[in-house]
């Protein structure tokens, strides 16, 4: 196990490190010239001499391999560059957006929890009946309807025209609400179906069967026997849809101005704040990775067939 | 969150949004002044008022002496927001400040030396400086107490002059203002200003709707309908001072033609354009009539596809192999359209909109939107760019003339060069007198529409959307300016 | 035939609706009876069986017949009133125990639940009647076994447990389906040993399904040989083996290889 | 009858590593002879080790130390154009009739696979000597247009004999090939393959946990236990010549149909250990062991025309 | 229980209406009553009419003809890119499977490393370093998403290298080009293909939403995500801009979803 551990360990370092290779190396292949763009970020037009004064400050004459090195040492010194767009460390800026955005993850995943087990459960509990044709229609509709156009109804609806909820995000929970649902919406619907097909998968297995024959009541067969063996399923999904739920943060904040992450890459984009955008790809890359680690890991220790791997009796 | 009622000893609440906000509130740096300008935090020695005219703020009152002096008279009893005494000594500091800290080359002041005595305050240019009033109305000299400065908070908590005191700068949320208790001029009815960042224009109008603001501006023209004709919100819109313009790449060989660029421009349906896709005035030259600048003759080269089509055959591009798109040296024209993608979908729409018009002459057209300045400005890839500038923020022509026009200047994106006007740029420099400088103003707008090489398209529209509780908000030509001393609520 | 512990009348059953897989089958089987059922793979055999304790894969369905078991038509009970037959007067012994145990779940937990589900009595109890079980099933360190997981045990560790847990109801009868098929052949031996000791010492009765007719011949006292879903023939054991009556029968009998000297 | 010696293992050994990196020994110093027309039967419990050494002569999995001789030719771990020079003479069937069948392939395209593969001839030619050969073994020769699912076990056992007969091998290694078949079409298949041997006269590897079928084909039986050669009998009557306590435990577990009255023994149940090092194997589960036998590992031992075996005992 | 039947009959239903969509696209100028991209300047954001069924745009463009016009992109788009992906994910995926040792661990940390990145978030950055455009979101999407496939089917190249039939095959003289193209990839498509067809809908959401975000496919050319971002200044005073590309992506992808979970259901019955 905690060989497992180690080398599960190294493989994320491995990991993180080729991410972290990647990203560099797409800047540094990107068109645009980061100094230039540095002084067009603020609509300055340097002159050639300026220009090359910069470059050479900046590093960008050094091979590339260099650079990465430096870009790196910075990188683990916890020194992610400056943004060119907002004037300051790139750190500073993360360390405004990220809780906007984990905000609204979290409040995403809430929803996500909350709504898509009962369904899928039941929907699987119930297969073939009325109520699971019924949340299987409900299923397919949130994994086609686009986000973004899902986002803008919700708004229309709610804010003009109901004025439940607030469009700017400071207001706490009348701000956060429909964000996160617009979020979670698509993944409820992704989510419930393979709950559903994860329990349904548990049920049709042999043991399911052998404790029928024991005479062991359905309920208990649920919760007691096909739960805990198909949560491993489940929650390895459950890692899989944080990675399109932080991705559909970006259109999500997109449309309700919300001042995260989101919000942030796409005016990063838009003005070629390198620096600040390959921190957002490394910070993400890390949360994912984190989290699947962990996921993993708790996978691990929850099956006793892998903890106690070797101990036969 | 409505507005407190409005009971003796409940505090007043203005909700506002925004639709730009900088990083802080240093208002000596870049165009971040705007922002302290805007809800009434800050005040310069004289300022321009909504209609474009100057007027004292600080100074009392000021007087040219010679062609390189000036002296400016401190009003007696202004206090920072810190409650030090404004003098002349605190007005120099902070203008020496300013010109520090400032990078922005068009606010830079020739000063040969600046004294302060008493509420006396003399300001002596190196050379001969006619703008001088002029920039010292910029947001970049706002009046603060550098004293003050300590280097850190300062940048979100300005110390200045104005009806209002910034409290907390969140550059991506929003501000909060409170009333500033001694503000020399009159007591401020509203106590605190909450302004939220609202960057999406559509988002501004539904903030207003759910009735989380009681104040926005810059809504779309469209949007503008929900609220015209309703009771409960107050509309004012006009023109203001940008202007949209699309500059020729003059590097491209076949735009030194003049023929060529005339056609160009006969084939550009402006006043539909302005009517129709952007409910704005169609522009002549770069200043707005009503300003005293503005060019208020014929427009040159209006519409007229027929006369683009002779002017073509003449200069030879014909179509010979009836594809309907004629050709130059054999091969089909396919003219590039740029427009940088912050400036929105109104400057590729006009794209979308010559796209089959110049078809209809026979030309080719392709839009591209660019991230960045750069990539325009060195390449070739481009032959028209849509542009916009600001045209006066400092109610006059220089600036505009200086930076988007004359020969070299930085921002000349289409690289346009005429001597003529280069030369009128040299005079403006140098001439004292509005009517003086009008004249020029005037000259080089006919010079840059006679010569094809800019064409004018329309001037950008503002908005002031108010709930019918708040009152004294008025809408500022310039822009510049929101929210001041005079606001209200019921 | 009224001393009959079950009775089974023309039973049919279908999957999907299409033919019918096993066809109006009347068998009986008495107390302390052992009925061995052979056959060529596909005859219905499992079918059979799973049909008397309502647990037939998916898509199988009975069309026809009565099951009656003690005087009850098993047909006519309905979904919580069969949770008291099985596992408690019925149970079920399948061909890899194994899989039928939940691999996340210690032994002792599945057995206490199965315990706890059919008499009413308190978890420590319920701990001592199942140590108790496995001791008689030949396990000496019967908390450990309690312990441990499925997957720690070898496959005929896990069968003796499966039998152990049918056991520990004292069933009236017990359905063991091709039980030691998947054993290597002395743990198979000493499965069916322990099967043989149960009838002995607790009057039940086991109807068991095996390929190995040897088998069959060695531990049940009727054989019922199957064949497209039909009883071919079923007698007395010595009758089936020595004087079978059927060509089906005969020819199985043939193919079976046997060693010299036995 | 018997002629030259056609195939040999000299000290085989193989290791397999399992996921956490630790290597096993599964297969422990082997050594096997193979003459012309000869049968020999490999038993053994399950997980002995008999279907690696089948994959190990059939060159399905490398061999880890050892080496293997066909015709006098070193054929340890071939690749390439010797390998398939190799599978022309030696042949495997395998135990799953129905997994030995690529799902989505014709049982035509199987049958010629191997005609057109070695180049043996065209396609038509090798259709029609496919029909041949399905009604060699008992098929109607319509089956070439199915698809393996519609076939019984036993049919498609059948036509796996007869593609490996059609290319002539002079080795045929059977592993387990009837085990999942009924009984009473083992005995068709077993007959099969017999009536075939003594046509071509090939040799057999017979693999199986049956001993009586082993006895009853074979003219050598290897009784096989955690990867070691315990015992070797040539005998028609293994009752009586086996000598090793573990071939007689195996003996005592098997159920008879003729004589149901057959007492039943049985020993200690096995427990995959890999671990043991020193000593017999076997001594834990022996009823007879000694001290001796945890401290000395025996060696094969020629006790007898009919028998050899590997027990401190003898 | 439905039997295979019905299942069968409405998979051809449906199937045939997911034709038709592409059938549709294909001739969709056949149908559309407009030029998309001709403006017509007196009837700006107008009402759906007879001669604009769904209303026209900000520069007076027909909604309907547009939207006829954009599924050509968006499905083109979707499946050019979802062809050249899985047909590189699954070369890749049967070259690791097949190969083992260096070859093999080499793709396989490559993908993990791919895998490391949350999918659109790496898209949307690779857009955003390579700048916005069609092309560069084709190359976005590639780089995210071979590993789908590849991995898939290295899982299933493995699962297909262990069994008997390959051994056979191998036995029967077949060499590794032969070993592949007739046990392996018969053997390991369906699964392909089912994840193929799973995939068509959300490759159709993910274009858009780049579109949506401006990184996509970029003005004049009429695409639903597009005119989703132009439409969406009008939610309030011309809805008809954002509800019918809305409803068309909507309705486009539930067909296609619909569809791979029959294709699912039927190639690989057991997951039901
Ligand atoms: N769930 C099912 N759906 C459809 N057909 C089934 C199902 N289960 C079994 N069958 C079919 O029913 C027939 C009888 O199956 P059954 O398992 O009862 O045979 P068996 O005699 O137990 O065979 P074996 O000896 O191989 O276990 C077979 O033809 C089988 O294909
Ligand atoms: N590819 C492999 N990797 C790792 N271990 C293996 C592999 N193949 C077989 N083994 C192990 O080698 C041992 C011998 O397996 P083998 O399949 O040869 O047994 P067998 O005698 O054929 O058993 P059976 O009678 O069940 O077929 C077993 O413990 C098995 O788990
Ligand atoms: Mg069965
Ligand atoms: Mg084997």
């Amino acid at each position: 196990m905690k060989l497992y551990f180690s080398k599960k360990l190294l493989q994320v370092i491995i990991v993180i490190f080729g991410a972290s290779f990647l990203t560099f190396t797409l800047t540094y292949i990107s068109p645009g010239d980061p100094a230039e763009m540095m002084f067009r970020s603020q609509d300055v037009v340097p002159s050639e001499a300026v220009l090359e004064k910069t470059r050479e400050e900046m590093g960008l004459n050094n091979p590339f391999l260099v650079q990465y090195g430096n870009w790196l040492i910075n990188l683990l010194k916890g020194d992610l560059g400056y943004s060119y767009i907002n004037k300051g460390p790139v750190a500073d800026v993360l360390k405004q957006k990220i809780p906007k955005t984990i905000e609204l993850a979290l409040v995403a995943l809430l929803f996500l929890v909350v709504f898509s087990f009962p369904l899928g459960i039941l929907s699987a509990i119930k297969k073939n009946k009325i109520i699971d044709y019924i949340i299987r229609s409900i299923s397919l509709i949130g994994i086609s309807i686009p986000a973004f156009w899902l986002g803008l109804l919700l708004l229309y609806q709610f804010v003009v025209k109901f004025h439940w909820f607030t469009i700017t995000s400071q207001d706490g929970f009348r701000g956060v609400i429909l964000p996160a649902a617009t979020l979670a919406i698509p993944l409820i619907g992704r989510y419930t179906r393979q709950i559903r097909a994860a329990i349904l998968e548990e049920l049709s297995s042999d043991y399911v069967m052998g404790a029928r024959a024991r005479g062991i009541k359905e309920s208990k067969i649920i919760f007691n026997h096909v739960l805990p063996n198909s949560l491993k399923g489940i929650i390895t999904l459950f890692a899989l849809s944080i990675g399109v739920l932080l991705g559909g943060t970006v259109i999500v904040e997109t449309i309700f101005s919300w001042p995260g992450m989101g919000t942030m890459i796409m005016n990063a984009i838009t003005n070629r704040d390198y620096p600040l955008l390959q921190a957002y790809v490394i910070f993400m890359s890390f949360i994912y990775i984190m989290i699947s680690f962990t996921v993993e890991s708790i996978n691990q220790i929850l099956d006793p067939r892998v903890r106690l791997k070797g101990e036969m009796i | 969150n409505q507005n407190q009622p409005t009971d003796a000893g409940k505090t007043k609440t203005l909700n506002a949004a925004t639709y730009w906000m900088s990083d802080d509130a240093e208002p000596t740096k870049g165009w971040n002044g705007w922002v302290v300008a805007r809800f009434g935090a800050g005040e310069n020695l004289v300022q321009l008022d909504e209609n474009m005219r100057f007027k004292e703020v600080i100074a009392e009152s000021w007087k040219q002496i010679d062609e390189l002096t000036t002296v400016f008279t401190i009003r007696e009893g202004i206090k920072f927001h810190n409650g030090n005494p404004v003098d002349a000594k605190a007005c120099k500091e902070s203008i020496e400040r300013a010109l520090e800290i400032t990078d922005r080359e068009d606010v830079k002041l020739p000063i040969d030396s600046i004294t302060a005595e008493g509420q006396k305050l003399t300001i002596k240019t190196s050379q001969i400086f006619p703008t001088l009033i002029n920039l010292l109305a910029d947001p970049v000299y706002i009046i603060v107490d550098a004293s003050a400065d300590d280097g850190d908070n300062f940048a979100f908590q300005p110390i200045c002059t104005g009806p209002f005191q910034i409290t907390e700068y969140q550059p991506d949320v929003g501000l909060k203002l409170k009333k500033n208790e001694n503000y020399w001029k009159c007591d401020v009815d509203v106590d605190t200003i909450d302004v939220k960042l609202i960057a999406d224009t559509s988002a501004r109008a539904m903030a207003l709707q759910s009735g989380e603001v009681d104040f926005a501006t810059a809504l779309n023209r469209k949007d503008l309908g929900l609220f015209e004709g309703n009771e409960e919100y107050v509309v004012q819109r006009g023109p203001n001072l940008r202007v949209a313009f699309l500059a020729f790449n003059m590097k491209k060989p076949y735009m030194q033609n003049l023929e060529f660029r005339q056609a160009l421009t006969y084939g550009i349906d402006k006043k539909t354009y302005a009517k129709e896709l952007y409910d704005a005035t169609m522009a002549k030259g770069p200043f707005n009539e009503s300003l005293s600048f503005g060019y208020k003759g014929e427009d040159y080269y209006s519409y007229d596809p027929d006369k683009a089509r002779e002017l073509l055959d003449k200069v030879g591009f014909v179509d010979t192999d009836g594809d309907g798109i004629r050709e130059m040296n054999g091969k089909n024209i396919v003219l590039q359209f740029a427009t940088l993608s912050h400036f929105g979908r109104d400057a590729a729409n006009t794209g979308v909109a010559m796209q089959s018009q110049y078809k209809e002459i026979g030309l080719g057209l392709e839009i591209t939107q660019y991230e960045n300045l750069s990539e325009i400005a060195d390449s070739d890839k481009v032959d028209i760019i849509w542009d916009r500038w600001t045209s006066a923020p400092t109610a006059d022509p220089q600036y505009l003339f200086e930076t988007a026009y004359k020969t070299g200047s930085p921002a000349n994106r289409g690289n346009y060069s005429n001597k003529e006007f280069d030369a009128v740029c040299e005079e403006l420099k140098t001439t004292f007198g509005k009517g003086e400088r009008d004249k020029l103003g005037i000259k080089g707008s006919e010079i840059l529409m006679k010569d094809a090489g800019v064409v004018f398209l329309f001037y950008l529209e503002g908005s002031v959307v108010t709930r019918s509780n708040v009152e004294g908000i008025h809408r500022f030509v310039s822009d510049i300016y929101h929210i001041d001393e005079r606001v209200k609520m019921k | 035939m009224t001393n009959q512990l079950l009775e089974i009348k023309s039973l049919t059953v279908k999957y999907n609706g299409e033919r019918n897989i096993i066809e109006n089958i009347n068998m009986s089987i008495g107390h302390k009876e052992i009925i061995g059922i052979v056959g060529e793979s596909g005859s219905g055999k499992t079918t059979l069986i799973r049909s008397i304790i309502n647990l037939l894969s998916s898509g199988g369905k009975i069309v026809s017949g009565e099951i009656i078991f003690n005087g009850e038509d098993l047909r006519k009970y309905r979904k919580n009133k069969w949770k008291t037959i099985r596992g408690n007067e019925i149970c079920m012994i399948f061909q890899d125990a194994g899989s039928f145990l939940n691999p996340i779940q210690k032994i002792g937990v599945q057995f206490v639940e199965s315990i706890q589900s059919h008499i009413d009595i308190s978890k420590q109890e319920a701990i001592k009647k199942a140590e108790e079980t496995l001791i008689k099933m030949n396990f000496n360190d019967s908390s450990r076994i309690m312990d441990s997981y499925p997957f720690q045990l070898s496959g005929g560790m896990k069968q003796r447990v499966g039998i152990a847990m049918a056991l520990a109801m004292e069933p009236k009868l017990i359905l063991a389906d091709e039980s030691t098929s998947a054993l290597d052949v002395i743990t198979q031996a000493q499965v069916i040993n322990e099967l043989i000791e149960l009838r002995n010492s607790f009057d039940t009765s086991i109807i068991i399904v095996t390929h190995n007719i040897g088998c069959a011949a060695y531990m049940a006292d009727r054989i019922m040989v199957m064949n497209h879903g039909k009883i071919v023939e079923f007698g007395l054991k010595e009758d089936v083996i020595t004087n079978p009556q059927e060509d089906y029968t005969k020819n199985l009998l043939n193919s079976i290889p046997e060693l010299e000297g036995c | 009858m018997m002629g030259n010696t056609i195939l040999e293992l000299q000290g085989i050994n193989k290791y397999f590593r399992d996921n956490t990196g630790n290597s096993f020994h599964v297969i422990k110093d082997v050594n096997l002879s193979l003459r012309q027309g000869e049968c020999i039967a490999i038993v053994g419990e399950s997980g002995c080790g008999k279907s690696t050494l089948a994959k190990l002569i059939s060159q399905l999995i490398p061999v880890t130390k050892g080496s293997m001789f066909y015709n006098g030719k070193d054929v340890t771990n071939l690749h390439g154009a010797q390998l398939k020079e190799y599978y022309k003479n030696v042949q495997m069937i395998f135990q799953n009739p129905l997994s030995t069948f690529s799902p989505r392939m014709k049982i035509g395209s199987y049958m010629v696979e191997p005609y057109l593969n070695f180049k043996l001839m065209n396609k038509k030619e090798a259709l029609n000597y496919a029909k041949e050969l399905l009604e060699t073994v008992g098929l109607s020769k319509d089956f070439i247009d199915r698809y393996p699912n519609e076939l019984s076990g036993g049919q498609l056992q059948r036509v796996v004999i007869a593609r490996t007969i059609g290319l002539k091998p002079d080795v045929i290694i059977c592993d387990e090939c009837t085990s999942a078949l009924d009984v009473s079409i083992q005995k068709q298949i077993i007959h099969l393959l017999l009536e075939l041997q003594s046509n071509t006269k090939f040799c057999n590897i017979f693999i199986t946990h049956d001993l009586a079928l082993a006895e009853s084909i074979s003219d050598k039986i290897y009784v096989m236990y955690l990867g070691e050669i315990v015992e070797i009998l040539r005998s028609k009557n293994i009752s009586r010549d086996a000598k090793h306590p573990y071939t007689k435990a195996l003996l005592n577990a098997v159920f008879s149909a003729k004589n149901t009255n057959k007492n039943i023994e049985v020993i200690k149940p096995q427990i995959q250990d890999y671990t043991i090092k020193k000593g017999c194997l076997f001594a834990l589960r022996c009823p007879n062991a000694s001290e001796n036998c945890y401290r000395e590992k025996p060696c094969l031992k020629y006790l007898n025309l009919r028998c050899s075996v590997a027990c401190n005992l003898y | 229980m439905k039997s295979m039947k019905y299942k069968k009959t409405t998979f051809i239903i449906v199937l045939s209406i997911a034709i038709l969509t592409i059938l549709f696209a294909i001739i969709a100028p056949i149908f559309a009553p407009n030029d998309p991209l001709a403006t017509d300047f007196v009837r700006i954001l107008e009402e759906p009419s007879d001669q604009y069924p769904l209303g026209t745009d900000q520069v007076g463009r027909c909604i309907c003809s547009r939207i006829l016009y954009g599924a050509r992109v968006s499905l083109g788009m979707t499946f050019l890119l979802l062809v050249l992906l899985f047909i590189l994910g699954v070369v890749i995926g049967i070259v690791a499977g097949m190969a083992n040792g260096i070859v093999d661990t080499i793709i396989m940390r490559a993908s993990d490393i791919v895998l490391s990145f949350p999918g659109l978030i790496f898209a949307i950055a690779i857009v955003g370093m390579l700048g916005p455009g069609m092309l560069n979101t084709i190359i976005a999407l590639s780089v995210v998403w071979w590993t789908k496939y590849a991995r898939l089917a290295r899982v299933l190249v493995m699962s297909v290298k262990n069994s008997e039939y390959m051994d056979a095959g191998k036995m029967a003289g077949a060499g590794r080009l032969k070993l592949i193209s007739h046990y392996v990839l018969p053997n390991i498509i369906s699964p392909l293909i089912v994840q193929f067809a799973l995939d068509i809908g959300g490759m159709m959401l993910t274009l858009s939403g780049l579109s949506f975000l401006g990184l996509g496919v970029q003005q004049p050319t009429p695409e639903w995500g597009n005119m989703l971002s132009e439409g969406r200044a009008y939610l309030q005073t011309a809805p008809w801009l954002l509800i019918y590309p809305g409803l068309a992506i909507f309705i486009v992808v539930a067909i296609f979803n619909t569809l791979g979970d029959m294709v699912r259901d039927i190639l690989d019955p057991k997951h039901v």
